[in-house]
């Protein structure tokens, strides 16, 4: 039974259980987005465990798993859960964390009790807090329009649309409260009250999740998602639109991968939304790992052929030969040679001319403005202009040759080539 | 054969055992919560079930020592690839140990899961480390925990001056010579021992509230370091006791979540109560302090004698 | 412990070509800079200038982008007992449950080693340092319940029990009362007559001029070293405050991003 | 700085996200309606029995006549089922899902009844006369009615109505397979009853992991006591094992028993409490409750899974004179 057999055979209900999946997660991914830039994952950890007693009581008090009443008590745990952290912070000067962690934990052992207590009435049991359903949640249907749609999915995708409606209509309050609490505070804009209506969301999110994914994998979803798109993209609505294309991507794959490997779609999908994570520190444009080493390597070697060309400069100048044997050296002049810049016997052309002189006159300005502005020592200058010559440009050499008053000489006494 | 008081068997080990980790967390706890890293022991413990899947994977063995040395190594690798994720990457801290504990708790129920689909021998029980399964705890079990918990207050007891001189003022411990990063990595890897140690307790998820509500409780009593670690030790021990015994006393009732739910009366009570830090001694002294200004105010000449509660910058 | 001779001997701190960057962005460019002991040698320059930057990479807080620090002719870590350093108030949480003794006993630590206790002859140290800056009758505080003076002077009666040749003092006067400022710098004078070089960084000009010996101008470079009155002259301080910061700040962000400047 | 995604105003990336999950819907939406499984299946009918007791009857009625499929494999424990995409896979392409009913499932069992309007589901336990089964607590029964040969005979039957209706091709194979199963299974009954009438009445104490022997008791006049209750979801207090202790101390039981599927940790804790007070209990053998054996382990049947247990019950509790210490069969 491989992928293909999968797709092929598919009763429709794997698709059900893929599309719940994937909106939960669409649903998650807008929250998430918010915790993680306001820099509230934890409080996300917290409410995903805390939101178990208003679950359990909830459903002592009759409502059905899934329900209203469930999506009540959650919110209604999770805005305690913040209430309590608020009350220990400001009571008696708690970290937010260790007063977070006093207060999920203990909710959650809590919630724990009850069901064990109340066991026998109702059918939740711990470890489905912990696993989710969402294999079975397509047997769990409603005739909507003729067809049969999962509940969960229908609760899931309602809380999405209304999380989704509510961030898009409040998008500018968010974004400066995400960015600047105390000038959006200033500014009159209500930043508790917004701070208060996220964290409901998040309730809402997470009990969206819990009977799918658990209430525990709930916090992969809120956060990981968000946490690779910030490395991708810097604008907040691309974080967001990034995070829900992660969050469903991760869905779905995660729900093919358990299949394929046979095991908890929940747990298979927090592991795909790992993945996308690392793969996201990897390839990350800019600052990623793989960036930032490519760009390095593309330094090094812009300065090795700089270096190459300054010292051929500096030899027909008169000045020292100092031609530097090994393979990177042979590298560097076969690129100069392939790219005219120096001839086949290692003379500058016309174009490597004009390079070398621009790399030496950066080199000799530098070491006149050190002379001029930093109490250097003539022996000290050398150093520092070899390493700053690679990074002067244009504009900002006019400036400083400007500044140390047009010298025809380096501290040394050799002349600064023109700008040319 | 009844013992000197008429305890049964099963609820002296457990109680010896249970005892043993609630005090060992208390103090191990107390450092955690000074150094801000209790919570990164929030995502270690959510990354022992993994280890624990992989162990009963590798051995085929269901020994607590066996699970729990599984887990250990899962704690402690989740911990460095938090470090690892503050240092290479842009995302903080935060969103890095939320991020740990999501994904290595959903690899772990993976891992349980599809070795329960393949029929591992076994495999179907190590739910029971998700909530804790105290109960049936054997001597050797209690044995085991007891020598862990002993081994982990002696080395905070010994090396009590160096962290807490790292979790003061990092800054200037490394000017002084301290290897800081070593210190922090120590501390970091004695609280992912306790998250293991007390996983037989509390399970993988309340693990934490044992190296977190103790302290905090113990810190609205005192401002020595000292006296919060024996206070904390203390209140972990009691709460475990209580937990034991509730749990003894009443039918269907798992020993850990009513542990923590004693640590958490007992944090309540320091809360309030707690002299100086306490919100009913502060709520005292606001009030002392007005009724003596509105003494004063009416009497102009005798200003309030002893300036009451801080005197602010 | 005999004092070193202030000519044949080498200089007390010895900043050779430093170069100090977070991240890929330089902060500090080639510092060189050479101090003597005793007295009291000022860092001046304007806020965001690196002057704390360059404490801080002395004493390797913060990794050397390029060149070397020495002590008294040697590496940090072979003089380690001989450095004392009181850092900026902000970096510590001042709700750590620690009295005002036990934060002045954490001076006597580096001297103790690995996991021995401090004894009775550390305990009289750290109330005799405490006695030296007038905060004696506090010694069972809390530290979070003092002022910001007190605060201040409780960090330096710690550097004061370091016993320490050299010290570092990173904005010790920032948010301090007029009283406290007069008692620390009562305090630093006691230790340039006891032969001890203090290195402060400080923002305000007008104390710097009667308070330090020798100052160091600093604005990302090193403008100008020397006796306080030949350096503070208004040309000086005027590159120092409006120098030419912007090539300095172009070449950072082109360095940080591995291209040239516009 | 590069930047990939194109600069979208906020409405529109979101829009964008929306726009992805409707066309992922309306796909799933056609696809559903292609694939609805055919009406009348001329191969032989696809079953997926729940549990491997389930499984054990349908072969028995049903015999090669059906293609068989078992969603929970030996040794997995139903209460604590947890299911994967793989198995809804096998849920959904089933023609008849046999359940064993009265919520030994867990979640699964409560789904499966609304299942029920897609696809035919029977749960052989529910049909059982309301009177013969044991209350736990009010509308809830104990599930384990298979540990009392006499009433799973009634079981048959209501499995061969189901097939008939379904394959009205075999339908007289199935009621006579069904019948000939029913009395067999009497028969058993007798026979288990004559083997446990060798362990003394007052030895007649049977101490194992879980709760899954009263119907067991009932039947063959056995007291029946289980450390953890009769789910294992609810986790084993402290207070449940001591009063076993006690029971198993005054009482002088010689041994009490593991099961396949449920931790044996309780029984070891059972044990040593027992050992403290003076009374060495002996491990009496592993004994199939909830599951049966797999393959080669001789209890592939209930039949040979309940001849198990009782030797193996007989064997611990003293048939003869002193508790043989019974090693534990696998």
């Amino acid at each position: 039974m491989n992928i293909l057999n999968l797709l092929g055979g598919l009763a429709g209900m794997h698709l059900w259980a893929i599309a719940t999946a994937a909106v939960v997660a669409a649903g998650c991914a807008v929250v998430g987005t918010l915790l993680v830039v306001r820099r509230m994952s934890l409080l996300g950890d917290a409410i995903s465990h805390a939101v178990l007693p208003g679950i359990v009581v909830a459903v002592l008090l009759g409502g059905r798993p899934g329900g209203l009443w469930v999506l009540v008590g959650a919110v209604v745990a999770a805005l305690l859960t913040v209430w309590l952290t608020q009350v220990l912070h400001e009571g008696v000067g708690m970290s937010e964390d260790a007063g977070a962690g006093v207060v999920f934990t203990t909710l959650f052992a809590l919630g724990v009790v009850l069901i064990t207590l109340a066991a026998s009435r109702i059918d939740l049991d711990p470890s489905c807090v912990l696993y989710g359903i969402l294999e079975l949640v397509p047997f769990d249907t409603l005739l909507l329009g003729g067809v049969e749609v999962p509940r969960a999915f229908l609760t899931a995708g309602l809380v999405f649309l209304c999380l989704l409606g509510g961030v898009t209509l409040l998008w500018k309050e968010f974004l400066a409260s995400a960015f600047d609490p105390a000038a959006a505070a200033a500014a009159g804009l209500p930043v508790a009250g917004l701070t208060t209506g996220l964290l409901a969301a998040t309730a809402l999110a997470t009990v969206a999740g819990f009977e799918a994914v658990g209430a525990i994998l709930v916090v992969a979803m809120l956060v990981v998602p968000a946490a690779a798109a910030e490395l991708l993209v810097h604008r907040l609505h691309l974080v967001m639109g990034v995070a829900i294309a992660l969050g469903v991507l991760g869905g779905i794959v995660g729900y093919l991968a358990a299949w394929q490997f046979n095991t908890s779609a929940a747990g298979m999908i927090a592991v795909v939304l790992g993945i996308e994570y690392a793969l996201a520190v990897l390839f990350a444009p800019g600052h990623g790992i793989l960036a930032r080493a490519w760009a390095a390597a593309g330094l090094a070697w812009r300065v090795a052929c700089e270096d190459r060309l300054a010292v051929q400069w500096r030899a027909e100048e008169g000045g020292e030969r100092a031609a530097e044997a090994g393979v990177l050296n042979r590298l560097v002049c076969l690129w100069l040679r392939v790219s005219g810049r120096i001839a086949a016997d290692g003379r500058l052309l016309p174009l490597g001319q004009t390079e070398a002189m621009l790399i030496v006159r950066s080199h000799r300005l530098w070491e006149a403005w050190l002379g001029r502005h930093a109490e250097l020592p003539l022996d000290h200058l050398h150093p520092p202009a070899e390493w700053i010559e690679h990074h002067l440009g244009s504009e900002v050499r006019r400036r400083i040759a400007a500044d140390v008053g047009q010298p025809a000489g380096d501290p040394h006494g050799r002349t600064i080539p023109p700008e040319g | 054969m009844t013992g000197p008081f008429p305890l049964p068997y099963n609820t002296l080990v457990v109680a010896g055992g249970m005892a043993a980790v609630g005090c060992a967390a208390g103090v191990v706890g107390c450092l955690g919560v000074l150094r801000r890293r209790s919570l990164a022991a929030d995502a270690a413990s959510h990354a022992t079930l993994a280890g624990v899947a992989l162990a009963l994977a590798a051995t085929g063995r269901r020994e607590l020592p066996v699970l729990l040395a599984g887990g250990l190594l899962t704690a402690i690798g989740s911990l460095v690839v938090l470090v690892m994720l503050r240092r290479f990457t842009r995302t903080r801290e935060d969103a890095a140990t939320a991020i740990v504990l999501g994904v290595s708790f959903g690899l772990g129920i993976t891992l349980l899961s599809g070795m329960t689909a393949r029929g591992i021998p076994g495999s179907a029980g190590l739910e029971q480390f998700l909530l804790g399964q105290t109960a049936a705890l054997t001597a050797a079990d209690a044995m085991l925990l007891g020598c862990l918990s002993v081994a982990a207050v002696t080395l905070v007891w010994v090396g009590l001056k160096e962290v807490v001189l790292v979790a003061f003022d990092a800054p200037f411990a490394a000017a002084s010579g301290w290897p800081v990063f070593a210190i922090d990595t120590a501390l970091v890897a004695l609280l992912a021992v306790m998250v293991v140690v007390g996983l037989p307790a509390a399970g993988a998820v309340l693990v934490t509230a044992l190296l977190v509500i103790p302290p905090s409780a113990a810190r609205q009593w005192t401002d020595r370091v000292a006296t919060m670690l024996v206070l904390s030790g203390a209140f972990g021990l009691t709460a475990a006791l209580v937990g034991v015994a509730i749990s003894a006393a009443v039918p269907r009732l798992a020993t850990g979540p009513v542990m923590v739910l004693a640590a958490a009366a007992i944090f309540a009570a320091s809360f309030f109560l707690a002299p100086k830090r306490g919100v009913w001694a502060r709520w005292r002294q606001q009030r002392e302090l007005q009724q003596e200004w509105s003494r004063a105010g009416r009497d102009p000449t005798q200003a309030p004698t002893k300036a009451a509660g801080r005197s602010g910058p | 412990m005999s004092r070193p001779q202030p000519d044949s001997s080498p200089h007390c701190l010895e900043f050779h070509d430093v170069t100090v960057a977070y991240g890929r962005r330089p902060v500090l460019w080639n510092i060189d800079l050479t101090v003597d002991g005793p007295g009291l040698f000022g860092i001046i320059g304007p806020n965001g200038a690196g002057k704390s930057t360059l404490l801080k990479a002395a004493l390797g807080l913060v990794p050397l982008a390029g060149g070397s620090v020495q002590f008294f002719g040697q590496p940090l870590r072979a003089v380690r007992t001989r450095v004392g350093y009181v850092p900026q108030r902000e970096t510590v949480d001042w709700d750590f449950p620690v009295s005002v003794f036990d934060v002045v006993l954490m001076g006597t630590y580096a001297r103790l080693g690995w996991f021995r206790r401090p004894g009775p002859r550390e305990r009289e140290l750290a109330r005799d340092c405490l006695a030296r800056v007038g905060l004696a009758d506090v010694a069972n505080r809390q530290i979070g319940r003092l002022s910001g003076g007190q605060q201040q002077r409780v960090f330096l009666a710690r550097a004061l029990a370091q016993q320490a040749d050299l010290y570092f003092l990173d904005e010790p006067m920032a948010g301090v009362d007029a009283r406290s400022q007069e008692q620390i710098f009562a305090v630093l004078s006691a230790l340039r007559a006891a032969g001890k070089l203090i290195v402060v960084v400080h923002h305000d000009l007008r104390s710097a001029s009667e308070w330090f010996d020798r100052v160091a101008l600093v604005d990302m470079r090193l403008i100008a070293t020397g006796p306080a009155a030949e350096v503070l002259t208004p040309e000086n301080l005027q590159r120092t405050y409006a120098g030419p910061l912007d090539v300095l700040d172009e070449l950072g962000r082109a360095v940080a991003r591995r291209e040239r400047t516009p | 700085m590069h930047r990939w995604t194109p600069r979208r105003s906020p409405g529109r990336a979101a829009r964008l996200a929306g726009w992805i999950t409707c066309s992922l819907w309306g796909a799933l939406w056609a696809a559903d309606v292609a694939a609805a499984p055919p009406a009348q299946a001329p191969t032989p009918l696809r079953v997926l029995a729940t549990t491997t007791v389930v499984a054990d009857l349908v072969r028995q009625v049903a015999g090669d006549l059906v293609a068989l499929d078992c969603l929970m494999g030996p040794g997995v424990d139903p209460h604590s089922y947890k299911a994967t995409p793989r198995d809804a896979d096998r849920l959904a392409r089933a023609q008849l899902v046999v359940a064993s009913g009265l919520h030994l499932e867990g979640k699964l069992s409560e789904l499966l009844g609304r299942l029920g309007k897609r696809l035919p589901v029977v749960s052989v336990a529910d049909a059982l006369p309301q009177n013969k089964l044991l209350e736990l607590a009010p509308g809830l029964y104990d599930p384990h009615v298979w540990f009392d040969a006499s009433l799973w005979a009634g079981c048959p039957a209501v499995l061969a109505e189901k097939l008939a209706s379904l394959d009205p091709v075999h339908a007289p194979d199935y009621r006579r397979r069904a019948g000939e199963y029913a009395a067999r299974l009497q028969a058993l009954h007798g026979e288990l009853t004559t083997q446990l009438g060798a362990v003394p009445q007052e030895r007649r104490v049977l101490v194992t992991a879980h709760d899954a022997f009263r119907y067991f008791g009932r039947a063959y006049g056995v007291e029946v006591v289980g450390v953890q209750g009769t789910s294992t979801e609810s986790e084993a207090g402290l207070n449940d094992i001591n009063r076993l202790v006690d029971l198993v101390v005054e009482r002088r039981i010689p041994a009490v028993f593991v099961e396949t599927s449920v931790s044996d940790r309780n029984v070891a804790a059972l044990r040593e409490g027992a050992a403290a007070r003076g009374h060495a209990v002996a491990l009496g053998g592993r004994l199939y409750s909830d599951s049966l054996g797999g393959p080669g382990s001789g209890a592939q049947t209930l039949e040979e899974a309940l001849r198990s247990n009782v030797a193996t019950i007989v064997a611990g509790l003293g048939g003869g004179e002193s508790p043989a210490t019974g090693s534990p069969q696998p």
